[in-house]
């Protein structure tokens, strides 16, 4: 099977950035959009067709997808084993992304000419999605950790430069700063694990690594450090790295701020696609995850992810912009898949949850890309963030509503929904393999339809607010994107998954949990009543629980006092203490001790000028005396 | 006694000749034409200069008190061009200012007799030679020195210069006595062979180094340096800072190598220390000097210093790098002196401070100054740096890697006081510069056989490798086996 | 030679002059004082020359004629100080050592 | 004999010697110091140098030291005093002269002198013919370099002198 | 006259051409700038002859040449490139030539300025193509000298004060390094044989130990102090804030390579042993210098002083990754080298041109420049990614290489080290978005700078003759990093016979 066309879906995107950020200023905008727009179509159906022709026409090898190789040339050798390669990796998981990543991105940009019209960088924001999307698939079809890493940075600066789409914003400015600094921060620790794994484990390449009869796998235990095999510290610097990209606790800090992007931006990057990439990265390096020291880096995942889901679905029930907490519940989320990573075994059905969360991450991006895009229409109608101006918008903005709704739903695990397909598995595993992080699990799900909920009463119902232009229903530029994420995010649950995405790539068949179902769908619906029993129409019934709450209200609400703390470290004690006591160390003591000594040259030039007394006699002491001391050095002193 | 013995000395005759010429052209010229005698003179030692290149042979007359051999005929050359140029940028100055005193035709008498002596001094065959040599050199020195009768400062210079200068001869004529005590004769060559390693010979070796190392201005026998510089005439600072120390250096050298062999266990400790406490005394001392004779004065020192690591070497390899090091040094200084003594004739002028902004004014001596300096610093590719490398190197063949350690911090130091005047020069401006002027064309040819010299010498290989032959066999090897055993 | 006198005595008093010689030159305030130290310096050293050709080597005069050469040169010497001192003397109506410290540091 | 001699004219050598650096009076010093160099001539006499002691007589009684007297006259009254310098200086002067004197003298009694044994007479005439012979052991060029060391200082010394007519 | 003597030649005559015919700015800037080209050609010429020669010829160094010039001291003119010199010739060619075309405008002294860039050059060229330590040496204070007037006349600021301090710190540290080639020079009869400079010839003797342990640090400190090597780095930060721009390119792009280039060819190749000796103490000098300059970057204001001290973090790489002791990291160094060069080039070109527009150099001053100049905010952006080491930028390829080697090593120290070298990335990061952040980014915060001139031509040129390469070695580093670690293996093999004993 030749799949060698691949590179184009690589090359398009790159070709529209530099299009469009060479000659930013001589397209005209609707131009650009289109160019944007056709080439994302392009590389979608390149996807999908790849999709369609790796799942269904290439044949297996004894029974289990194989991986095959688009293309692949040596980019940079560091020795003769050691070499970075750049290639197309299709696999299973690379393919799912392929789709996901196009899928969302072309939604993205369609619905972005409607939502970016008459903005001054309309063609430079095109130009930084092309390059977006260019960066994010050469991760997914990364061949080998180091290609990762590079498209993962890439992946960083273009999520900066749209984070700071509104440059002259200082909000805008701070969270860019931040999302690069604090996921450059986590991948300073990718990076470490990058290189630890190159040197022990021989190669960067997955096929290698990977490999569980391959050495990097079989030897593990052949150095340690600190009582742990020094493969695992790779593996976890590595899932830091996945950690600060997919926004984990403790450092999801910058997710929430990173939502003063444009909406679409927040919608591609911040929801569905670059968030995951954390997930993305387990799953790929899974069999080292899984077999490395009876995965104890997986453990770390798994608890990682829970406490991330929980913490994250705790501060989204009193937030108030409407993307934060969007993005609180994408954490949450994210949260969830890699739990289910975590606590997956390899083979058949003990792979469930790595099957459950690759499906929580099709179906995630497909509804979290629903519920951001229909709430940047809201906003986009309404020019605010905040739930405290909004209410009963249902008849304003039907489709946005009917839309909303169904991402809610589905994000709830409202039964037939996808959503409510794909976490189920993901509770099935969990309460498979790890039982208290079950309860974790079950206990978010109830939180995140309650959420969830509060957010949708509180925009489209509640009581109507005084607008000051009445807002509008979006131009079907932005309609047809809601819709057909609202389809996908319920059809997303019925492909059957397990017969594509699997942790062995072995085919097997899900035992639907009737009992397991219900549990967590009643919890769900408790949420959602819940809700509804809040904030359907204006009650004190919330201010009466934050003040019971006390305290962890106020705790909650300043997220933990999270962003406080990493401030404090930053700012006072790098900036302000270490860094500023170097500057003031170089200033004063290294300079000021190299100035020192020319200064003390110059003022003992200055002491000993009185020597040259201008009297002949001292000088003719000099001369005597001189030379009766070299007389006496040399005759009795040596 | 024949004719041949008269060409192996016609450095010395002609120059005599020229000095009763001018004796002559004194008494029989009128007021009026000496101006025309300064063209004269320089025109007869031109032809001098030129006559000098001619080969000579190796001789020793008078009972060995008069030798000469390839080198000292090659330093008598460059002593010959030295002055030269000394004489092509004083020619201004001579008709401007000395005229007045009528003076003139002393003038080239001093300098010549002091040139004479340092002939005689070089080619000196005994002690007494050298002794006679030195003085001669010096008294007519002395009296140009204090050759501007009226100015006080020369004055004071004069007699600090003579005083110095006669407590240093009669400390070195007690340390030769006391060579002579010990060696058993006057002759250098009895003395080689004779000497034995004892007290009193150190005692007067070092007696006698303290009176040579008062010529060549080494520490802590230097102190007259800068005020005498500073007094004198600039042109007889130039001739001082370069010609007299030049052939005293050339004159220790020999002495220390060919004729003190035996002791130099001991007086290469005495090289070392002087050569450290002369580094530092010059560099540190011209750190801080707004005069620019008096500056140039320190930087005279701190090189003297640097020559001394030729000498600690007491090889071949001392001779040549010395000879060479003193040849680039002549004209790096000539250099540097003749811009200063352009613009003292000029406008009398003499700090730093009024040197700000001459880049702006006047380029071309701004470029000659710093060409000049760069080459005393040592920075590549200006000869100066050839010179200093090829010490080092002396140093370093030894073994004396801590002195050439402590020779590069003195770099690095002169560097700053170097960097000085091209600082005021190119990098600052003032309020009122010194004008333009233009320099007539004696100081030209002076100022440009200067730069020639110093962009020339160092790159130009086989100048270096004539000195090396030269500075062959010049150590007599059956007595360096001699030492041997 | 002198009968019972040996050369050790006899340098003894020659050293002893050149020190006398020395203190004098640095102690001295008047510059022709200073002149007339410097003829015992010069002296010391010709009764080194003499003392020694007469002891040790007598059958080569080199240390008398280097001795004749000195007295020579410390007249020549002597005339020219004087002459400058002299000159000192018109410009500054004084001859004590402080008038020639205008230049110093 | 000649040892009471010989002590007598050193002590007047040194005592005079030491009279002459001393004495305020700077015409006394003149006598004081050519009363040393006469005593020197006597020593050079005793050696049998009595060519060397006839030049030391004349060059410096005859020469030197009338110049010095003249200057003197020149300069100062005849009674002229010297400044006097400070205690501390010249203690300080006495004890660093002193100083070099041991260093020196400790020197020359380390060293062993091989006194010759023979003595060889030494005539004036012997000077004469050493000055103008030009072998080995012969002065003539020394003698003639000293003449242009002369006229030198001779031209140095009325050059300096003759100075402030023509300005 | 062989293409590599041509490389100093042409410099040369520049000069003449200038001191004869470069009066006022047209003809100087004209002059200067076909010389440089000739320059850039010759360099590009070179670059394609070494690969030509390459393939057919596998002698260390290729077009060598090797005249006698000083016969007693066996001093020859021995010349000759491999990829190392043939790469850093072409980075010197491209930063001369932008530097022309930044100094486009010069009006203080324009021939002067002209003149002493290009000798500087021609210290440069000369420097890199020599084999022999003398003439080495004499090419290396040729470069750096003509600094002292270059900042001393042009410069802004305390410029005399910097200048001086710049050339006293430099001119000692080369001081120090000639009491090390003096060293080699006289251990390199060793084994019987005559004394020479020449590098090759030092490489066949073999030093014993103890010499090699004492003058190991006295060369690579000789060197070190030019690539910045804390504590030595101080003159860098002040002489780079008062250098005028085109300086400012040449010293933190070509000049301060010198250090690196000397160190590999130099104190690695002949004193391996030394080396090894040494090596630990030094990784504890260069990993502070890398980890210091980035965190005492984070604090400064002027966008100048923010690129010094990130250039001293930096080249601490260079020399970090030198004293790995490994290819790989040796590589990296280079390659380093290489990047840093063309990148803060950049950096500087752009600060010149914003320094230009604004009259500050504050970055606290300014505000949203990215509305107002876009094209140079831009472009200043994308050098700062280039900086932090974004993939797709040379960067990236240099810090890898210098990575991947240091984690070569197992025991604690080296991965402590490499660690907190890693590490530095990080605070790159912080340092350059804290400017970007502050100074293009936000409102436009003075009136004063509400309209400034656009971007010229001659900046433009000079813009992507800088970036053109940055991203080219960062999309496509395979050949050049081929021709550098093929070049590399025979000046590794002393190091490596040792490390395997």
């Amino acid at each position: 099977m030749d799949f060698s066309y691949t590179i184009f879906i690589l090359l398009i995107p790159i070709t529209t950035f530099l299009l469009l950020g060479f000659f930013y200023n001589r397209i005209k905008p609707a131009v650009s959009g289109w160019i944007g727009v056709t080439a994302l179509t392009i590389v979608a159906g390149l996807s999908y067709y790849t999709a369609i022709k790796y799942f269904f026409y290439t044949p297996k090898l004894e029974g289990k997808y194989q991986t095959l190789y688009g293309i692949k040339m040596n980019w940079m050798n560091f020795t003769d084993k050691l070499h970075i390669d750049m290639g197309i990796l299709l696999d299973p998981i690379s393919i799912m992304m392929l789709v996901v990543v196009s899928t969302i991105s072309l939604m993205v940009h369609i619905y972005s000419r409607g939502y970016m019209d008459g903005d001054r960088g309309y063609t430079k924001f095109f130009a930084f999605l092309s390059l977006f999307t260019f960066a994010m698939m050469g991760l997914v079809v990364a061949t080998n950790l180091f290609q990762i890493y590079i498209f993962w940075e890439l992946v960083g600066v273009s999520s900066f430069l749209l984070i700071g789409y509104y440059y002259e914003k200082p909000s805008a400015v701070a969270a860019a700063k931040k999302a690069f600094i604090v996921t450059r921060f986590a991948d300073l620790g990718f990076l470490i694990g990058i290189l630890l794994m190159g040197y022990y484990g021989g190669s960067y390449d997955f096929g290698i690594l990977n490999n569980p009869e391959g050495a990097a796998i079989m030897n593990w235990a052949s150095s340690s450090f600190m009582g742990l095999s020094v493969i695992t510290w790779a593996l976890l610097l590595m899932f830091m790295g996945g950690a600060g990209k997919s926004a984990m606790f403790p450092l999801h800090i910058w997710l929430p701020d990173a939502m003063e992007g444009p909406t679409p931006v927040s919608a591609l990057i911040h929801a569905a696609t670059m968030v995951v990439a954390g997930v993305y990265l387990v799953a790929r390096m899974f069999p080292m995850f899984y077999f490395v020291e009876d995965g104890y880096a997986l453990h770390v995942v798994a608890w990682v992810g829970a406490i991330s889901s929980l913490i994250a679905a705790i501060i989204a029930l009193t937030q108030y912009d409407i993307k934060r907490v969007l993005a609180f519940s994408t954490m949450s989320q994210i949260g969830y898949m890699m739990l289910a990573l975590g606590v997956s075994k390899f083979d058949g059905h003990e792979g469930l949850g790595y099957m459950a969360s690759m499906w929580h991450l099709f179906t995630h991006a497909m509804f979290k890309a629903l519920l951001f895009l229909g709430a940047g229409s809201i906003i986009h109608a309404i020019h605010s963030n905040f739930m405290q101006d909004m209410g009963g918008l249902r008849k304003y903005m039907p489709i946005t509503h009917i839309t909303f709704l169904i991402g809610a739903l589905s994000i709830s695990g409202f039964p037939l929904t996808a959503g409510f397909f794909s976490k189920d598995e993901i509770l099935a595993a969990a309460f498979e393999h790890n039982k208290p992080i079950y309860f974790i699990t079950l206990f978010v799900a109830g939180l995140t339809a309650f959420y969830m909920f509060r957010l949708y009463f509180s925009i489209f119902w509640g009581k109507k607010k005084e607008y000051e232009h009445t807002p509008h229903e979006s131009p079907w530029s932005m309609k047809f994107p809601l819709m057909f994420l609202a389809f996908m995010s319920v059809a997303a649950g019925y492909i059957s998954f397990s017969e594509m995405v699997t942790a062995d790539r072995a085919i097997f068949h899900i035992h639907f949990d009737f009992v397991g179902a219900a549990i967590a769908v009643s919890v769900g619906l408790s949420g959602i009543a819940l809700a509804w029993f809040f904030y359907k129409k204006p009650t004190d019934y919330p201010e009466k629980i934050s003040t019971a709450f006390g305290r962890f209200y106020t705790w909650t609400f300043h997220k933990f006092y999270i962003d406080e703390l990493y401030l404090f470290i930053t700012r006072t004690i790098i900036f302000k203490y270490i860094s500023g006591s170097f500057a003031w160390f170089d200033q004063n003591v290294v300079d000021g001790s190299m100035r020192g000594i020319g200064n003390k040259t110059v003022s003992f030039s200055k002491l000993i000028k009185g020597l040259q007394s201008g009297k002949l006699q001292d000088y003719a002491v000099a001369f005597a005396g001189g030379a009766f001391i070299l007389v006496l050095i040399v005759l009795y002193v040596l | 006694m024949n004719i041949s013995n008269f060409l192996v000395m016609r450095h010395e005759i002609i120059l005599l000749v020229l000095i009763l010429f001018m004796l002559v052209l004194e008494v029989f010229t009128t007021t009026k034409n000496k101006k025309k005698l300064i063209n004269v003179a320089i025109g007869l030692f031109l032809i001098h200069t030129i006559i000098g290149f001619f080969p000579q042979e190796t001789a020793s007359l008078f009972g060995g008190s008069f030798k000469t051999y390839g080198l000292v005929h090659f330093f008598k050359n460059v002593l010959n061009f030295g002055v030269l140029i000394i004489l092509l940028q004083s020619a201004d100055w001579l008709r401007d200012k000395v005229a007045a005193y009528n003076k003139i035709p002393e003038f080239f008498i001093l300098l010549f007799s002091s040139l004479l002596g340092m002939y005689f001094m070089i080619s000196s065959g005994d002690f007494l030679m050298f002794y006679i040599g030195l003085e001669l050199s010096t008294l007519p020195l002395i009296a140009l020195i204090a050759y501007n009768s009226h100015d006080q400062r020369a004055t004071e210079a004069g007699i600090k210069m003579i005083l110095s200068a006669a407590l240093a001869s009669a400390i070195s004529l007690f340390g030769i006595s006391m060579l002579y005590a010990t060696g058993g004769s006057l002759y250098f060559e009895s003395i080689a062979t004779s000497l034995h390693e004892s007290n009193l010979a150190i005692f007067g070796m070092v007696l006698f180094f303290a009176g040579i190392g008062f010529k060549i201005s080494l520490a802590p026998f230097h102190f007259w340096t800068a005020d005498v510089y500073e007094g004198a005439p600039t042109q007889i600072t130039s001739y001082l800072s370069v010609i007299s120390k030049g052939a005293a250096v050339f004159i220790l050298m020999i002495i220390l190598f060919t004729v003190l062999p035996v002791l130099n266990e001991t007086w290469k400790i005495v090289v070392y220390i002087v050569a450290i406490a002369t580094m530092f005394t010059g560099n540190l001392f011209a750190l801080r000097q707004q005069n620019m004779k008096r500056f140039l004065a320190y930087s005279s020192i701190a090189q003297a210093g640097f020559m001394l690591m030729g000498i600690i070497n007491a090889d071949e390899l001392g001779i040549s790098t010395v000879v060479f090091f003193v040849l680039i040094y002549i004209f790096s200084n000539l250099g540097a002196f003749g811009v200063v003594q352009a613009i003292i004739n000029q406008t009398g002028k003499e700090n730093m401070e009024d040197y700000k902004g001459l880049y702006r004014t006047n380029p071309m001596l701004s470029l000659v100054l710093l060409l000049a300096l760069f080459s005393l610093a040592g920075i590549p590719p200006i000869a100066g740096f050839f010179g200093k490398f090829f010490l080092y190197t002396a140093a370093a063949q030894k073994g004396y890697f801590i002195l050439v350690f402590i020779a590069v911090v003195n770099v690095t130091i002169s560097l700053y006081y170097y960097l000085l005047p091209v600082r005021a020069m190119f990098l600052e401006t003032s309020e009122n510069p010194i004008p333009y002027f233009k320099s007539k064309n004696m100081m030209r040819a002076g100022l440009l056989l200067t730069v020639v010299g110093v962009l020339i010498l160092g790159l130009y290989s086989p100048l270096y490798g004539y000195i090396v032959e030269l500075s062959k066999n010049i150590i007599n090897p059956d007595l360096l086996t001699y030492l041997a055993k | 030679m002198i009968e019972n006198i040996s050369i050790y005595e006899l340098l003894t008093v020659s050293t002893i002059l050149f020190f006398i010689g020395l203190y004098g030159f640095l102690t001295r305030k008047n510059l022709i004082a200073m002149m007339m130290a410097i003829e015992l310096l010069l002296n010391a050293a010709v009764i080194n020359f003499v003392v020694i050709n007469k002891y040790l080597f007598p059958d080569m005069l080199q240390g008398v004629y280097f001795s004749i050469f000195i007295i020579a040169v410390a007249a020549a010497e002597t005339a020219l100080a004087i002459s400058i001192i002299i000159n000192l003397y018109r410009l500054k109506t004084s001859v004590a050592i402080t008038e020639t410290e205008t230049m110093k540091y | 004999m000649e040892r009471v001699f010989f002590y007598i004219f050193a002590v007047i050598i040194i005592v005079f010697a030491i009279a002459s650096v001393t004495s305020k009076k700077i015409l006394r010093a003149i006598m004081y110091l050519l009363m040393s160099l006469l005593a020197i001539a006597a020593l050079y006499f005793m050696m049998d140098y009595a060519f060397l002691g006839a030049v030391q007589m004349a060059v410096y009684a005859g020469g030197i030291i009338i110049l010095f007297i003249f200057s003197v006259l020149l300069i100062h009254h005849v009674e002229g005093e010297i400044e006097e310098p400070s205690k501390m200086r010249k203690i300080g002067m006495a004890l660093l002269s002193l100083l070099g004197l041991g260093i020196s003298l400790a020197t020359i009694y380390s060293f062993d002198f091989k006194v010759a044994t023979k003595t060889a007479t030494t005539s004036v005439e012997n000077i004469g013919k050493g000055l103008l012979n030009y072998g080995e052991g012969g002065f003539i060029l020394p003698f003639e370099v000293i003449s242009i060391l002369l006229l030198a200082a001779m031209i140095g010394a009325i050059i300096i002198a003759k100075g402030r007519k023509n300005i | 006259m062989d293409i590599l003597t041509l490389l100093v030649v042409v410099p040369f005559l520049t000069v003449l051409v200038l001191i004869f015919f470069g009066k006022g700015l047209v003809k100087s800037r004209t002059i200067t700038l076909v010389g440089s080209l000739v320059q850039f050609g010759l360099a590009l010429n070179l670059l394609f002859a070494y690969l030509k020669e390459r393939a057919i010829n596998d002698s260390i160094m290729l077009f060598s040449r090797d005249i006698m010039w000083f016969k007693s001291f066996n001093i020859h003119y021995a010349i000759g490139v491999d990829g190392v010199s043939v790469a850093l010739i072409l980075l010197t060619a491209i930063i001369v030539l932008a530097g022309v075309f930044i100094s486009w405008k010069i009006d203080q002294l324009p021939k002067e300025f002209f003149i002493f860039l290009v000798i500087l050059a021609a210290g440069v060229y000369g420097f890199f193509i020599s084999v022999d330590l003398f003439t080495m040496f004499v090419f290396y204070e040729i470069a750096v000298i003509p600094m002292y007037l270059l900042i001393g006349i042009w410069g802004s600021g305390p410029r005399e004060n910097s200048a001086m301090k710049l050339t006293l710190m430099l001119m000692g540290a080369s001081a120090v390094l000639l009491v090390g080639i003096l060293g080699l020079y006289f251990n390199s009869n060793a084994d019987g044989g005559a004394l020479t400079f020449n590098i090759f010839e030092i490489a066949k003797v073999h030093i014993s130990e103890d010499t090699q342990r004492l003058f190991f640090p006295i060369v690579f400190i000789g060197f070190a102090v030019i690539g910045a090597l804390f504590p030595f780095h101080t003159w860098s930060p002040s002489g780079h804030a008062s250098a005028p721009t085109a300086v400012s390119m040449l010293h933190a792009g070509v000049l301060m390579k010198l250090g690196g280039y000397g160190i590999f060819r130099v104190a690695m190749f002949l004193l391996p042993a030394g080396a090894l000796y040494w090596t630990n103490f030094f990784i504890v000098l260069a990993v502070i210098g890398i980890v210091y300059g980035a965190l005492a970057a984070i604090k400064q204001t002027d966008l100048k002083y923010i690129n010094a001290y990130s250039s001293v973090s930096h080249l601490g790489m260079v020399l970090f990754a030198l004293l790995m002791l490994n290819k790989t990291a040796w590589n990296g160094a280079i390659l380093q080298s290489l990047s840093h060069g063309f990148m803060t080039a950049l950096f500087f070109a752009l600060i010149g041109m914003i320094y230009g527009r604004t009259h500050t150099r504050d970055a606290t001053k300014m505000g949203g420049l990215l509305k107002i100049i876009p094209f140079i905010s831009m472009i200043y952006v994308v050098a700062g990614l280039a900086s932090l080491g974004l993939p797709g930028m040379s960067g990236f390829v240099a810090e890898m290489n210098i990575f991947a080697g240091a984690f070569q090593h197992t025991d604690t120290f080296h991965r402590v080290a490499s660690i907190l070298t890693v590490s530095a990335i990080v605070i790159t990061a912080v340092y350059i978005l804290r400017v970007v952040g502050m100074m293009l980014m936000g409102p436009i915060r003075f009136d004063e700078f509400k309209n400034l001139p656009k971007v010229t031509w001659y900046e433009r040129v000079g813009i992507y003759l800088l970036l053109i390469p940055v991203v080219g070695i960062g999309i496509a580093p395979m050949w050049l990093s081929n021709m550098i670690m093929d070049s590399i293996e025979p000046f590794f093999k002393g190091v490596e016979v040792l490390i395997n004993k």
